[in-house]
């Protein structure tokens, strides 16, 4: 039992901690999300350089045989700095499925142009009307001679529009929300009878509504086994939760660095804010909140990797819930005690909360997670 | 202790209700009820419908051309005109710098300012906080400096929402600097098209213009522009924060936002059912369901005080904004994820082009980020505490 | 719309605040509670001087027809100084019973007993297991000639061993759980085949665990229609629940008052704590759900006596809702603001907060009514 | 970064449930499984046998007769005897006093007074707060003067835990009165049988006596029992207070808590259903179960934090007692109106008279009163939260 980083995570931490305080700064963030491209290339290639882009990538294929615990070393840094760069739908979303469930020559083929930063992908899952119920997919792929055809509607598509691959899921049998007949497919982002819609979110990510209409693609891009996704795309889903709950730490983290900053120069009534109590009380449940969604973050990673479904799920579930309840504390009161300033779009506070709060909405959100662990608590007595 | 109506009561409210439905255009109940960006416009428009049935100001007394009505008709009105889906009334003019004018004025003011905030031809706005004091009002440091038959004014405000609509400004200004902050502050009435004056937006985290400075640079203002006594805008100001609190327990509003929340939660979908049948989720409307039930019966026990509202008024200025803000927070958690996109374009009336889920999560994030003001804005709900627990409880 | 207590409602509370105040002080509390009685035989000969114990009964009763404003204006009172006399059980439960279902004849018999102090009563009705759920009843009254046999075991009997008659709710029909076929009795305390045990309760009240063996009652014992009693269970439940509420709310008060009293006083590190920017904001968040808490008891007591059962239920469950919520952030709050000395038997703070914790505990906590509004949405909806 | 234990650790933990299950007493473990009421006599003879094995304190090094274990191998032994049903050891003598002992006592001390502690022979209690001193401990008046070979001890201390049963009293006393309050405090280890010492129950909220009162009315203290330094009492109370808030995160009490919790869920019924199928209820269980492992993550993080706990401890007090707290709530919450009754009697172990509903409902509203006082003691959760903003954050 030890909660120390490797000598080798400790100097991707110092790194990235020094390339994203130098390099990645407020106004230059605010460049890139104007640009309106989602990604930076300098950034990207910066990433890249570092070897940032195929750390949990295999040894075989380019990469250095890292884990969950090490990305979250780098959303944590990203969190505290609030990157914007495509990380979480290339590397640890769609990377993360290939690098799991890929054939041979998917792996060979994507997982060193991943981490060289040449190939951003994303993973296309949800629907409308879905909300957080990963079982409940209509679009479908009909089997057709040697191919596929999709066709289907996918919506919060994470950088969907950025993407030259996709990694979509589609029903090969069973009804709408069966566990059952899920199959996940490799599509190539131009494909004739894809449409995509490009959007901004509020946190200066991008998020992509696709549709698919009948589009074909061989049964080579076939990830893993026909109608058995379901288990692996909720292991995508956890690797990317334990990504977040790492960032909202970084978030956090960088939140209460600013609200202390700032509640120790502000003065109103001739004293610093800090000074009253009040102030001081709050700022003090937002640093237990954060420590102990950081505990809940470090247990994440810890367990994201496992094929120990029960144990995986339970404790995925119980650090999205507490990460997402902190990230909403810390958020609004972090704005809350920087007043007026707060509220502003200049603010990195305001910023900050943002990010926190689309944290929690991402993946499922507190109470649903919640509900999760409550469920579980059921199975488990039954 | 009787909580029904009276029946003239709700023959009031039917009669209410009957002219919104025959008058409210059906444009801006749309924009209103989808959470579009509102605009000067459709404010200025509806309060000129407002104006010419003799309803504009419902909380002015008849002498002034209010309707005269009870509190209870009061807040009967703003009930049915938020359900209704009407675009809120501009306070600053009607609630905040006419009861002033009203209270304090002299005649010629309340005879030259007063029919331009009923129609809803001049727009208001407030110059109250400064970058250096929020919570501190009473350390503000714009200077008006008397010169003859005019001040002249230097400073900066700030937090002015919708001022750079306005025609007017009323200021809290500094003529002199001797005694306590509190003394020394004079409240003047600024034309906007003054020379000198400069608005400058601030862009919210939402990512709207709503605020702004107000930069003063020797402004030239008329004497006969000041309200009540020199040196005594500090007792007026307190007057209004009165004002404003009760205001803002908004019930109506919440009462109509809990209504479409309610709906949102049948119309969108939880996988294979409807969202209103997840149980956590429909739990946790139901606790705010209640908490805004107390929140309106204490607002009428307020209002039927014969005392008046006292300091007490800040509770309904807490729970009012702590329920808002958690209205506009399960509006964007029920959308889910579908609310993490930014579509600005898609908060205008005639946008077509594509968004993200249904219509209620257009607005629905950027809503929520908005809301967070509230429990800053008006005096922070830390300053209301502080007010409790001094002049309520005496601590 | 007017919120204001009738010039009767008036000089009721008045003269009741006045005896509450001299005559019921800690110290005699303390020996009532003591005495292991239940009652204490002044002060109830004393309530029902001032009118109180018929003040809700028809005049045709000597009654002065009053409703559940008037107990609310009684409770309150009785909160606020922890009067632990049997008024909940005798008067409003089975008092509204006989009132509202009754035969004539049992109206005539009872209704001026209660009135007059000499008769105590109580309403036998949860049983063991059925936690907040009415319809539980696995009770049985077995036809047997022109008697009814009553058996099974009823528990949480408010005041039961002093009552000289008890309203037994029984199946006469249908499966336990059904809300069809239950029937109410009135049952002689001492009957053959009743075995009482009483205890004592942590917040100086009584309360009965009694089981029914065979116990032969005439078919005049029959209160209301056979089979239909669970609508009448229902609303002697909903009058119980906005008489709590009312109590609650007094309780509350005078927990306001002695902590504000308390904290104005006592002093550390050379300050009164009361000073404190912290304990001054509990306070006001105390003084809030206190206000808040009255405004959802003026509801309740409002529609308590309302046959509107939708209505009615939607209040009350509101109104216990955010009362309970209220009686335990006022009552641990209260102790926490007193502390070490909150948690001694020897201050009122203590007393305050166990009845607090105990009315949330009594006819459903918070969680039991907000479940029954937060389905009452769901049945609205469909 | 490995959250896994080690397999030593694994068979560490295997070889004390062994233990655990060979030689904790059945009526022991019954008398605590089933929340009955504590006594003297349980803890020493579970103390002796934890002795007899080498066990005695868990937190002692070698060098005193302990087991020379590290931190988490203590918090192992004590999750397992939580879990097991073991008494919980008196903190007093073992975690409180003895610490102090072992860092400033001298060689003397130590011999005289550890075995004692070890052995459970000796019961301590503790002598820190008075009447009009609780979180403001520095403002203590208790007086202790020179004469001679001996210390003349007058005043009050209070919130005395088990002083009933105590063969010593370690206290802070006044030695000198100038300067700051902080200074002037000495540490003196008192025998509990002087002349001069009177104690006196203080009955608690639930009816039972565990706190008491203790007098002391011209009582001689051989010099030789002052710790330490005359007048750097402070020191040792603090270095104190930094131990004391560790182990009152409970993490292995509160799992131990926690399952009892889940099992009583799974037995109380809820009208035609077990509790457990209450999604509102179990919603609850699975919100505590969550910030349970949070805080078990945070104790671990701390234990094997090299720089040692230092003021972040304070978050382990207030996590720590919060949690315990809400247990103690849902127990209650769980035996639902059954919790009403107030049975003193069936908190014996030889109790066969009627109750009222289940085992657990005969201590669950006691246990819940009881367990207000977590965040009242040992630092109240206010002060806590002040040592946060101002050792941690620097406010």
């Amino acid at each position: 039992m030890n909660f120390e980083l490797t000598e080798e995570q400790q100097m991707l931490n110092d790194s990235l901690r020094r390339f994203v305080t130098n390099e990645y700064g407020f106004e230059k963030r605010g460049h890139v999300i104007n640009s309106g491209k989602g990604t930076d290339p300098a950034t990207w290639a910066a990433l890249a350089e570092m070897g940032l882009l195929a750390f949990t990538f295999p040894e075989d294929y380019d990469g250095l045989g890292g884990n969950a615990v090490d990305t979250l070393v780098v959303m944590e840094n990203f969190g505290r700095s609030l990157v914007v760069e495509p990380y979480l739908a290339t590397v640890v979303l769609a990377g993360g499925l290939i690098r799991d469930h890929g054939s041979e020559a998917q792996k060979a083929d994507i997982l060193p142009a991943i981490g060289s930063g040449e190939r951003l992908m994303a993973f296309a899952h949800s629907e409308p009307g879905a909300r957080y119920n990963l079982s409940r997919v209509q679009t479908t792929a009909r089997k057709d001679g040697e191919s596929y055809l999709i066709s289907g509607h996918k919506t919060a598509v994470l950088h969907g529009a950025q993407a030259r691959q996709l990694i979509v899921s589609a029903r090969t049998s069973g009804a709408v929300g069966d566990k059952q007949g899920l199959s996940l497919f490799l599509v190539d982002a131009a494909a004739e009878g894809i449409e995509i819609h490009d959007f901004a979110t509020h946190d200066g990510h991008r998020t992509a509504d696709i549709r698919f209409n009948n589009v074909a693609v061989s049964a080579h891009s076939l990830i893993g086994t026909l109608d058995e996704a379901f288990p692996a795309i909720e292991k995508a889903v956890d690797l990317g939760i334990a990504a977040l709950c790492g960032e909202a730490v970084g978030a956090m983290e960088a939140m209460n660095t600013a609200t202390l900053d700032y509640i120790k120069t502000r003065k109103q009534f001739g004293v610093a804010i800090g000074k009253f109590q009040v102030l001081q009380h709050r700022m003090a449940d937002m640093f237990i909140q954060a420590e102990q969604a950081r505990s809940m973050a470090i247990l994440a990673a810890s367990e994201a990797d496992s094929d120990d479904r029960e144990r995986r799920r339970e404790a995925l579930s119980m650090a999205k819930t507490l990460v997402g309840q902190a990230a909403r504390y810390v958020g609004q009161q972090g704005v809350q005690l920087h007043g007026g300033m707060g509220v502003t779009d200049e603010m990195f506070a305001a910023h900050l909360f943002k990010r926190l709060t689309l944290i929690n909405l991402l993946f499922g959100d507190a109470e649903h997670h919640l509900a999760q662990v409550s469920d579980g608590l059921l199975a488990a007595s039954a | 202790m009787d909580l029904n109506y009276t029946p003239e009561q709700d023959a009031f409210r039917s009669e209410v209700r009957q002219f919104l439905q025959d008058n409210l255009p059906d444009d801006i109940r749309e924009r209103v009820q989808k959470r579009l960006r509102p605009d000067k416009a459709m404010t200025q428009r509806w309060q000129k419908i407002l104006f010419d049935k003799g309803w504009g100001a419902s909380t002015w007394p008849e002498e002034f051309g209010g309707p005269g009505w009870s509190p209870i008709e009061q807040l009967i009105f703003e009930e049915e005109c938020a359900m209704a889906g009407a675009p809120r009334q501009l306070d600053f003019g009607l609630r905040m710098v006419a009861p002033v004018i009203m209270s304090f004025g002299n005649d010629e003011q309340k005879q030259r300012f007063l029919p331009g905030i009923l129609s809803g031809e001049d727009w208001w706005c407030q110059g109250y906080s400064e970058p250096g004091s929020g919570s501190d009002l009473a350390s503000l440091r714009t200077s008006a400096k008397r010169e003859g038959d005019h001040y002249v004014v230097n400073g900066q405000k700030t937090w002015t929402t919708l001022g750079q609509h306005a025609d007017w400004i009323f200021c809290l200004v500094r003529t002199a600097t001797e005694g306590k902050p509190q003394q020394g502050i004079s409240f003047l009435l600024i034309d906007m098209n003054s020379p000198g004056i400069e608005v400058r937006p601030i862009i919210m985290l939402d990512g709207e213009h709503e605020i702004n400075e107000v930069y003063f640079d020797n402004v030239k203002v008329p004497v006969e522009n000041l309200v009540g006594e020199e040196n005594q805008g500090w007792t007026y100001a307190k007057f209004l924060l009165g004002h404003e609190r009760t205001g803002l327990a908004n019930v109506g509003q919440w009462k109509a936002t809990m209504k479409r929340l309610k709906e949102v939660a049948r119309e969108e979908r939880d996988g294979q059912r409807p969202l209103i049948e997840n149980t956590r989720f429909r739990d946790r409307l139901a606790q705010l369901d209640a908490e805004l039930r107390a929140l309106e019966l204490t607002v009428l026990r307020v209002l039927t005080d014969k005392r008046g509202p006292g300091p007490q008024a800040s509770i309904l200025k807490i729970r009012g904004t702590e329920i808002g803000q958690q209205l506009f927070e399960m509006l964007m958690e029920a959308t889910g994820h579908d609310a993490i996109a930014h579509v600005p374009d898609a908060l205008e009336l005639d946008y077509t082009g594509p968004r993200v889920g249904s219509i209620d999560a257009t607005p629905a994030a950027g809503d929520y980020f908005n809301m967070r003001k509230l429990s800053i804005f008006g005096g922070s709900n830390e300053i209301q505490r502080n007010i409790i627990a001094q002049l309520v409880l005496g601590l």
